[in-house]
C-alpha cells in the first residue's frame, strides 16, 4: 500500500464519515462543524488530484468563510438541537429513503458497470491517462505553480465572460443580502 | 511522504521539531513580553526566579499543569474541551509551510528547512489560518457564557474583516513576484535593489532587493492586519477586559488557557515570518547571495555536506534574527498603543484598509502594465 | 490605436453612459444627464470614424476589421464568440447610428428638459445605442440576436416611457408583442440556417452559401431566409406586422427619430443585406420580399395621406419608405437598399426632429389642423424641414432622389423586378410627394390656424443645430451614390457607394446591361409624378383648401377605410385576438368550470375519504418537491442504465 | 498518483493528527495532575459573572451586524480570491501580448467590486455603534 | 469487482463513487432534515460532491476547464449560502422558526 492509496482511503473515510455526521447529528452546531470537517477533507482530496489552487480556495471560501457563516448564524440565533430533527411522515419518509437508496445504488452501480459509457471508457485506460498525466507534469515541473498559471490563463481567456458575470452577481448579492438582513419582517405583519 | 522510510522519518521528526520550537518559543515570548512591558513602563517585571527571572518560565509551566481542570456545569463539554486542542492546529500547520533556510543537502537527500513545501504556499497558509475562526467560535459557544459568546463573535468578525485587507494586500505581492511559492519569493529578493523600467536598469549598491521597497503600502497594511488576525493589541477587542472580561476564554484556565496562548503566539510568529518572507528577503542576507555564502563556506571546509550545513545554518541564523526582531515589534506595539473601540476597529478594516489595499493592487498592476 | 481597444470603446462607451445614468436615474439634472449621454455616443462616433478611416485605408478586398473578445458559448460544435467586425456594410451603419444618434441625443437634451425622468430617458437611449451597435457589429447571428432583442427592449421601454398614460403603455406593449412574433420567426430562421450550415457565424454562412439558385419553396435556404424575413417584418414594420410602428409614436419624438426612423427599424434591411449571399440564391424569398415591400410602401403611403397627426404622417411615411427598402433588397439591389437606409436616416431623422421642434413650440400639440403658417415663427425649423421635404419627395439633387431613383430603376431593370413593381413604387412615390407636401402646407405654409393660447417660437440652439446638420446631410448625402447614368453624363462622377459595397454584395445574376435612354425616361417619369402630385397637393392645401374635403366626401367609403388605416387593427382584433379570447373563455367555461372543477371536487372528496396519505403529496412542502426531483433522477438513471 | 502530491499532504495530515493527539494528551495530563479540588459548590461551577448569578448565553441579545459582516466577508473574499489567478498570470499575459485585455477585464471586475464596496459603505451596512 | 486491485489502484471510478456517496448523503439531508439551515448545509454537501467529480475528471482528462467550473461552482455556492441564510434568518427573526414545514405557510 503506497502512501497515496493510504491517503485516498483515509480521506474518503473521513469525508464520508463526517458527511454522515452532518446528516445524523441532531444538533445543528455539530452538523455544521462536521460539514466544516468534510470541506477540509474535500480540500485534501483536491490536493491528491493535483488541484492545489482549488484546494486552497476550498479552504478559504468554504471552510474559512461559508461554514464560519453557518456556525455564526447558528450560534447567533441560538438554534437549538431539535426534538424532531427528521421529517415525520411515515410514507413520505419511507419514499424519500427509498428514493435515496435507489439513487445511490443506481449511481454507484452505473459507475462500476458503465462499461460503454464515457465514464467507463475513461476509467478503462485510466492507467494510461495517469502515466500521461505524470509525464505532462514532469514537463511543467519547471515552475512550482505552472498548474495554477494554466488555470489563470484559461480563466482569463476562455472563461472571461463567466468571470465578469460572477463579479456582477456577487455585487448584486452583496446589495441584496444587506437589504434582506435589514428588513424588519414583511408587509404582512401577523 | 517521501522516497523511503528514512526520508519519511526525518520529515516527521522535522514537523514535530517545528511544533516543539513553536511551543518552546511561547514561554520565552511570555517572559520577553513581561520583562519588555516592565522595561517600557519603567517597572521590574518578573526577576525573582532564576537569573533575570528566566526560570519564571518553568515555574509558570508547573503552575499551569497543576491547576485544577475546570469546566462550568452548563458548558457543552465536547466543544469546551476540543476548542483548545484545535487552537494549536491552524497556526502550526501554517507555520510549518514557512521556509526558514536554504535546503540541507546530505548525500543524495535534500531536506528543506520547512515542514512541507506546498507549491501554492500563500493560498495554503491563508486557507489554513482562516480555520482559526472555528476555535474561537467553538470556545465561545462551548463555554455557555454570554461573555464568551460575545467575545467569540467579536473576535471572529474582527478576524474575518481583516482577512479581506490581508488577502488583498497580498495580491500586490503576488503581482510583484508572479508566484505563490514562498521559496521562490525569497529567491527573487536576493541581490541588490534593482528597478527595471522602460528598458533601463537602476541598481542600488547598498540596499537589498526586498519587497518592502516595491510594496511599502502593502507591507503596512499586511502588518496591521496580522495584528488583528492574531488578536493582539491594539486590536484585542475580543478580550477587552473592561467590556467582556476575557472574551472567548473567560471560562478557561490552567493548561487549556496555555494552549490558547500557544495558538495566539503561533499566529504572531506566522505573521512575523510572512512579513519577513514577503517584504524583508526571507532567510536571505542583505548584500550577500546564497552562492556567496556557499563559496565562503567552501573556503573553510571541503566536505560538501559540511558546506551545505554551514550555509543552511548561516541563513537560518539570518532568518531567526529578523524573526526575533519582528516578534519584538509585536510586543513593543502592544505596550505602546492603546486599544481601539470596536466601531473604530471595523471602520479601519472595512473603510480604510480595504480601499487602500485595493488602491495598492490597482497601482501595482498599472505600474507593472506600464513599464513592461 | 489598437483595433480591439477602439472596438471596445465604441461598444462600451454608450454602455457606461447607460450605467452612469442608470444608477442616478432619479436625478432631474437634464444638462448633466444629457451631456453624459451625448458624450458617450459622441465618443462612439469618433471611434466609428477612426475605424471607418482604417477600413478605407485597407485594400478593397480585405476591408474587414475583426475583433474577438472572448469565447461566449461552446457546446460541442456549436461555438459562438463575443466577436465583432466592421466591414463595408456595418461600417456605414455604425457611422449612421452613432452620428445621427449623437445629434438626436443633443436634441433630446433640450427637448426633454422639463421631464422628470430625463436621466432615465437618457440611460435607455444609451442602452439602445449599445444594443444597436451589438446588432450591427455582431459576427454571428446569435450576437446579432442579442442586439436584436436588446433594441426591442429599449424600444418598448421608450415607447412606454410615459407609462402613466395607459394608452402609451399599451402602445409599448403592442410594439413588444408584435416584435415577439417576428423574433420567434427570426429564431426559427436561425435554427434552420444552423442545421444547414452548422454555424451561426455570418461570415462563414456567407462563404458557405451555395452559388446555385434554390428554386424549391421548401428548400432549407428558402425556408430559413423566409423565416428571417418574417423576423425582419416585425422589426422593420412591414405587412403584416407593421401595426406597432404608428402606435410607437407615443414615445418622445427624438425616440421616434432615432429608433423608429433612423436606426432600429432598418435592422431588418440591414440583416438581409448582411446575409445577401444566401438571400440572392433564394429567389422565392426575394420575390416575397419585393412584393411585401411594394405593397407596404403603397398602403402606408395611402394611409399617410389621410392622417392629421404630424407624427402619424411621418410614421406611415417611415413604413412606406421601409417598404421601398424591402422592395430594393427584394429585387436584389442590396446596395440601393442600404443607400436608402442611409439617406432615409438623414432626412427622416431630420423631419422627426423638425416635428419635435414644432410640437415643442406648439406645447405638445400634434394635430396639423391646428397649425399652419409656422414659417414665420420658426424659420430655422421651417427651412431645414423644407430641405428634408425636398429630399424625401425626390427632387434632384437632394439625397432622397438618388436612392429612391436607384430603387425604382432596379425594380424595373433587375431580372427579379418587373414593370408592375416599378409602377407600384412610382405610384407610392407620388403619394409620398402628395402627403409630404400636404404636411408641409398644413404645418408651415398657408394661413395660421394656431389657437390664440399658443405662442409658437423658434426652438433653442441645442435643438436647431442637429436640424441644420441633418439638413446639410439630407442635401449632400445622396452624392456618394450617384447612379452611373447620371455620373456618365456629367463627367464621370464615380458611384462611390456602389464601388465601396461591391466586394461584399453578390451581384444580381443575369443582369442585363443598362439601357441609358430607358433609365432617363423612367427617372423623368418618377420625377414627373412626384412633382405633379406635390404641385397638386400645394394647390389643394394652400390655394384652395376646400377641395380635399370635397374629394373626401365624394369618395367617403374609401376615404373612411383609408383613414381608419384599412381597419387592420380591427381586423387583427376580430380575427386573431378576439377569437383567441373567446376560445379561451369557452375552454375555461366548458372544460375548466364544468369538467375539471367538477373532477377536482370528486378527487378532493376521494382524498378526504382516503385520509392524509395522499394529501401529504400536495402540500407546499419543499422537501416533497425535492423528493419528486430525486424520483425523477432515479427513473432517468435507470433508463440510462437499462439501455 | 504522483509522489509529489503525497508528500506535502502527508506531512500536513501527519502534523494535524499529531497535534490532535498531542493536544488531547495534554488535556488529559493536566486533568490527571491538576486533579479535583474538594470545593465543589454550585456557585463555583456556575459560569463567570461579577457577583450575581451567572447569565446563560441564551438570554443574550446579539447584534445582527456580526452575521451581516460575515456575509459581506464571504462575498468580498471570493472577489479577492478571483484576483489571485490574475495576479499570478498577469506578467505572463503581458509578455504574451494579451496584457491590455486582461488588465482591462480585471479593471472592470474591480470597478464592480469598488461599486459594491462603496454602496455598502454608503448604505451604512458597515456602521457599528 | 471489489478485489485487491480495487483497494490499491486508485482510479477515476474511486473518486466518482466517493463523489456519488457524498452526493447521496447530501440529498438525504435535504430530503429528511427539518431544519432549514441544515438543509442548506446539505445542499453545500451535494455541491461539494459534484466538485469532487469535476476535479477528478479534470485530472483524468488533463483539462483545466473542470477546475474553473469548480471555481465557479464555489462562487455560486457561497452566494447561494449567503442569500439562503439571509432569507432563513429574516424568517427566523420574524417568526422564530426554522422548521421547513413551517415555510409552507409562507406561500401566497
Amino acid at each position: 500500500m503506497t502512501p497515496d492509496v493510504f491517503l485516498f482511503w483515509f480521506l474518503a473515510l473521513l469525508i464520508v464519515g463526517s458527511g454522515l455526521a452532518v446528516l445524523l447529528f441532531t444538533n445543528p452546531v455539530y452538523s455544521a462543524l462536521s460539514l466544516a470537517m468534510t470541506m477540509v477533507g474535500v480540500a485534501a482530496i483536491f490536493i491528491t488530484l493535483n488541484a492545489y489552487f482549488i484546494a486552497g480556495v476550498q479552504l478559504i471560501v468554504y471552510a474559512g468563510a461559508v461554514m464560519v457563516l453557518f456556525v455564526m448564524v447558528i450560534m447567533l440565533f441560538d438554534i437549538k438541537s431539535e426534538v424532531q430533527a427528521f421529517t415525520s411522515g411515515k410514507i413520505s419518509g419511507a419514499m424519500k429513503l427509498i428514493a435515496v437508496g435507489l439513487l445511490s445504488g443506481l449511481i454507484v452501480g452505473g459507475i462500476i458497470m458503465g462499461q460503454k459509457s464515457f465514464v467507463g471508457e475513461l476509467s478503462k485506460d485510466a492507467a494510461a491517462q495517469v502515466a500521461e498525466a505524470n509525464s505532462a507534469k514532469m514537463k511543467r515541473a519547471a515552475g512550482a505553480d505552472a498548474a495554477t498559471k494554466e488555470l489563470g490563463v484559461a480563466l482569463f481567456t476562455k472563461h472571461i465572460f463567466g468571470f465578469e458575470a460572477l463579479g456582477v452577481l456577487l455585487t448584486a448579492i452583496a446589495v441584496g443580502t444587506v437589504a434582506l438582513a435589514r428588513s424588519r419582517g414583511g408587509t404582512h405583519a401577523k | 511522504m517521501g522516497h523511503d522510510s528514512f526520508e519519511i522519518t526525518i520529515n516527521c521528526i522535522k514537523l514535530v521539531l517545528i511544533f516543539l520550537m513553536m511551543v518552546q518559543a511561547v514561554p520565552i515570548l511570555v517572559w520577553v513580553e513581561r520583562r519588555g512591558s516592565a522595561f517600557i513602563q519603567n517597572r521590574f517585571g518578573p526577576n525573582r526566579v532564576g537569573p533575570l527571572g528566566l526560570l519564571q518560565l518553568l515555574a509558570d509551566a508547573v503552575k499551569f499543569l497543576t491547576k485544577e481542570d475546570f469546566a462550568p456545569d452548563r458548558a457543552i463539554r465536547p466543544l469546551f474541551y476540543a476548542a483548545p486542542v484545535f487552537a494549536l492546529i491552524p497556526a502550526t500547520l501554517a507555520f510549518a509551510a514557512i521556509p526558514m533556510s536554504v535546503p540541507l543537502e546530505i548525500g543524495e537527500y535534500v531536506f528543506k528547512i520547512q515542514g512541507y513545501d506546498m507549491n501554492v504556499g500563500i493560498v495554503f497558509i491563508l486557507g489554513v489560518s482562516s480555520l482559526a475562526a472555528y476555535t474561537i467560535l467553538m470556545a465561545g459557544w462551548g463555554s455557555a457564557s454570554k461573555f464568551s459568546l460575545l467575545g467569540a463573535l467579536r473576535a471572529s468578525a474582527q478576524v474575518i474583516s481583516y482577512e479581506l485587507a490581508l488577502g488583498l494586500s497580498i495580491v500586490g505581492v503576488i503581482l510583484l513576484f508572479g508566484t505563490f511559492n514562498l521559496t521562490e519569493m525569497v529567491i527573487a529578493q536576493q541581490g541588490p535593489l534593482t528597478f527595471r523600467a522602460f528598458g533601463h536598469t537602476i541598481s542600488s549598491q547598498f540596499l537589498p532587493n526586498w519587497g518592502i521597497f516595491y510594496q511599502p503600502l502593502a507591507a503596512v497594511i499586511f502588518f496591521a492586519a496580522t495584528f488583528a488576525e492574531s488578536n493582539r493589541l491594539p486590536f484585542d477587542l475580543a478580550e477587552g477586559e473592561a467590556e467582556i472580561v476575557a472574551g472567548f476564554h473567560t471560562e478557561y484556565g490552567g493548561f487549556k488557557m496555555l494552549m490558547f496562548f500557544i495558538g495566539e503566539y503561533g499566529h504572531m510568529m506566522l505573521g512575523s515570518a510572512l512579513m519577513i518572507i514577503f517584504f524583508f528577503g526571507g532567510y536571505g542576507i542583505p548584500g550577500v547571495t546564497v552562492a556567496d555564502v556557499r563559496q565562503w563556506a567552501a573556503g573553510i571546509t571541503d566536505s560538501a555536506t559540511q558546506i551545505s550545513v554551514i550555509t543552511t545554518l548561516v541563513h537560518f541564523l539570518s532568518f531567526m534574527l529578523k524573526f526575533v526582531l519582528f516578534l519584538w515589534i509585536f510586543i513593543w506595539v502592544r505596550w505602546t498603543l492603546p486599544r481601539f473601540r470596536y466601531d473604530q476597529l471595523m471602520d479601519l478594516g472595512w473603510k480604510t484598509m480595504l480601499p487602500w489595499a485595493l488602491g495598492n493592487t490597482i497601482l501595482t498592476a498599472l505600474v507593472i502594465y506600464l513599464i513592461s | 490605436m489598437d483595433h480591439s481597444v477602439l472596438m471596445a470603446i465604441l461598444l462600451l462607451s454608450p454602455f457606461i453612459g447607460f450605467l452612469i445614468n442608470g444608477v442616478r436615474y432619479k436625478q432631474p439634472t437634464y444638462k448633466l444627464s444629457g451631456g453624459i449621454a451625448t458624450a458617450a455616443v459622441f465618443i462612439s462616433f469618433i471611434c466609428s470614424v477612426l475605424l471607418f478611416s482604417d477600413l478605407v485605408g485597407l485594400p478593397a478586398d480585405q476591408r474587414k476589421i475583426h475583433v474577438k473578445f472572448f469565447e461566449w458559448l461552446s457546446v460541442d460544435k456549436f461555438k459562438v464568440d463575443a466577436a465583432f467586425y466592421v466591414d463595408q456594410i456595418s461600417g456605414i451603419m455604425i457611422l449612421i447610428i452613432t452620428g445621427v444618434g449623437s445629434l438626436i441625443h443633443l436634441f433630446s437634451t433640450e427637448y426633454m428638459h422639463h421631464d422628470k425622468g430625463v436621466t432615465k430617458y437618457f440611460s435607455y437611449l444609451n442602452l439602445f445605442v449599445f444594443n444597436m451597435l451589438i446588432l450591427v457589429l455582431g459576427d454571428s447571428l446569435l450576437t446579432m440576436f442579442v442586439g436584436w432583442e436588446g433594441v426591442g427592449l429599449c424600444s418598448y421601454l421608450l415607447i412606454g416611457f410615459w407609462f402613466t398614460d395607459k394608452e402609451k403603455a399599451a402602445a409599448g406593449m403592442k410594439a413588444f408583442i408584435t416584435n415577439r412574433v417576428g423574433d420567434a420567426a427570426f429564431l426559427l430562421g436561425m435554427f434552420i440556417l444552423f442545421s444547414t450550415f452548422g454555424t451561426l457565424n455570418i461570415q462563414e454562412i456567407n462563404s458557405l452559401a451555395p452559388t446555385a439558385v434554390e428554386t424549391s419553396w421548401l428548400g432549407a435556404l428558402t425556408l430559413g431566409t423566409m423565416f428571417l424575413f418574417v423576423g425582419a417584418t416585425g422589426k422593420s414594420a412591414q405587412i403584416p406586422l407593421y401595426v406597432w410602428l404608428p402606435d410607437a409614436m407615443a414615445g418622445p419624438t427624438p425616440v421616434s427619430a432615432l429608433i423608429h426612423a433612423a436606426t432600429m427599424v432598418t435592422a431588418g434591411i440591414y440583416m438581409i443585406v448582411r446575409l445577401n449571399p444566401i438571400f440572392i440564391v433564394a429567389p422565392n424569398t426575394m420575390m416575397v420580399i419585393a412584393i411585401i415591400g411594394a405593397l407596404t410602401a403603397l398602403m402606408a403611403a395611402s394611409i399617410g395621406i389621410t392622417q392629421w397627426d404630424i407624427k402619424k404622417v411621418l410614421a406611415y411615411s417611415t413604413v412606406s419608405q421601409l417598404g421601398y427598402m424591402f422592395l430594393a433588397v427584394g429585387v436584389g439591389a442590396f446596395g440601393a437598399g442600404l443607400f436608402h437606409v442611409m439617406t432615409h436616416a438623414f432626412f427622416k431623422a431630420l423631419m422627426f426632429l423638425g416635428s419635435g421642434s414644432v410640437i415643442h413650440a406648439m406645447h405638445e400639440e400634434q394635430d396639423i389642423r391646428k397649425m399652419g403658417g409656422l414659417k414665420k415663427y420658426m424659420p430655422i425649423t421651417h427651412w431645414t424641414f423644407f430641405l428634408g421635404w425636398l429630399a424625401i419627395i425626390g427632387i434632384p439633387p437632394f439625397a432622397g432622389f438618388f436612392s429612391k431613383d436607384e430603387i425604382l430603376w432596379m425594380s424595373f431593370h433587375s431580372p427579379m423586378g418587373s414593370p408592375v413593381l416599378w409602377a407600384v413604387g412610382a405610384l407610392s412615390a407620388g403619394m409620398t410627394a402628395f402627403y409630404m407636401t400636404r404636411l408641409m402646407c398644413l404645418t408651415f405654409w398657408g394661413k395660421s390656424r394656431v389657437p390664440k393660447s399658443v405662442h409658437p417660437h423658434e426652438s433653442p440652439a441645442m435643438m436647431t443645430i442637429p436640424l441644420v446638420v441633418l439638413a446639410f446631410l439630407s442635401v449632400v448625402g445622396g452624392w456618394i451614390g450617384i447612379p452611373e447614368v447620371i455620373g456618365h453624363t456629367f463627367g464621370h462622377i464615380p458611384n462611390y457607394l456602389g464601388d465601396w459595397l461591391a466586394p461584399v454584395i453578390r451581384p444580381i445574376p443575369n443582369l442585363a446591361p443598362a439601357d441609358h435612354s430607358l433609365e432617363w425616361g423612367l427617372m423623368g417619369a418618377s420625377f414627373g409624378i412626384a412633382s405633379i402630385s406635390a404641385f397638386v397637393a400645394y394647390h389643394f392645401y394652400v390655394k384652395s383648401p376646400e377641395i380635399p374635403g370635397k374629394i373626401a366626401a365624394s369618395i367617403k367609403p374609401v376615404y373612411e377605410l383609408v383613414f381608419k388605416k384599412y381597419l387592420v387593427d380591427e381586423l387583427y382584433f376580430k380575427t386573431i385576438i378576439n377569437p383567441l379570447v373567446e376560445i379561451s373563455r369557452k375552454i375555461w367555461f366548458y372544460i375548466d368550470v364544468n369538467f375539471i372543477d367538477k373532477l377536482t371536487y370528486i378527487i378532493a372528496d376521494l382524498i378526504k375519504g382516503g385520509g392524509g396519505v395522499t394529501r401529504s403529496l400536495q402540500t407546499g412542502n419543499v422537501q416533497v418537491y425535492a423528493m419528486y426531483i430525486a424520483i425523477g433522477l432515479v427513473v432517468a438513471l435507470s433508463i440510462i442504465i437499462i439501455k | 498518483m504522483a509522489e509529489a502530491s503525497g508528500m506535502p499532504l502527508g506531512g500536513v495530515i501527519f502534523l494535524t493528527v499529531f497535534l490532535a493527539i498531542f493536544g488531547t494528551f495534554l488535556i488529559f495530563l493536566a486533568r490527571a495532575i491538576g486533579g479535583r479540588r474538594t470545593n465543589n459548590s454550585a456557585a463555583k461551577r456556575d459560569i463567570y459573572e461579577c457577583g450575581i448569578p451567572g447569565q446563560d448565553k441564551r438570554e443574550t441579545k446579539v447584534s445582527v451586524k456580526f452575521y451581516l459582516t460575515a456575509i459581506l466577508f464571504i462575498l468580498f473574499d471570493i472577489e479577492i480570491i478571483f484576483m489571485y489567478p490574475w495576479a499570478i498570470t498577469f506578467r505572463d499575459f503581458i509578455s504574451s501580448g494579451q496584457g491590455t485585455f486582461v488588465f482591462a477585464s480585471m479593471m472592470i471586475f474591480l470597478a464592480i467590486f469598488i461599486f459594491g464596496l462603496f454602496w455598502e459603505i454608503k448604505s451604512k451596512a458597515l456602521e457599528w455603534d | 469487482m471489489p478485489s485487491s486491485s480495487f483497494l490499491t489502484d486508485i482510479s477515476l471510478n474511486h473518486y466518482l463513487i466517493l463523489s456519488s456517496v457524498l452526493f447521496v448523503i447530501g440529498m438525504a439531508g435535504v430530503l429528511l432534515r427539518r431544519n432549514v439551515i441544515v438543509i442548506l448545509m446539505s445542499l453545500e454537501l451535494m455541491l461539494n460532491a459534484v466538485n469532487i467529480s469535476f476535479i477528478a475528471f479534470s485530472k483524468f482528462t488533463q483539462n483545466v476547464d473542470g477546475q474553473i467550473m469548480v471555481f465557479f461552482v464555489m462562487t455560486i455556492a457561497a452566494a447561494e449560502a449567503a442569500v439562503g441564510l439571509a432569507l432563513a434568518v429574516a424568517i427566523f427573526k420574524r417568526f422564530k422558526e426554522v422548521n421547513i414545514k413551517f415555510f409552507e405557510h409562507l406561500r401566497g
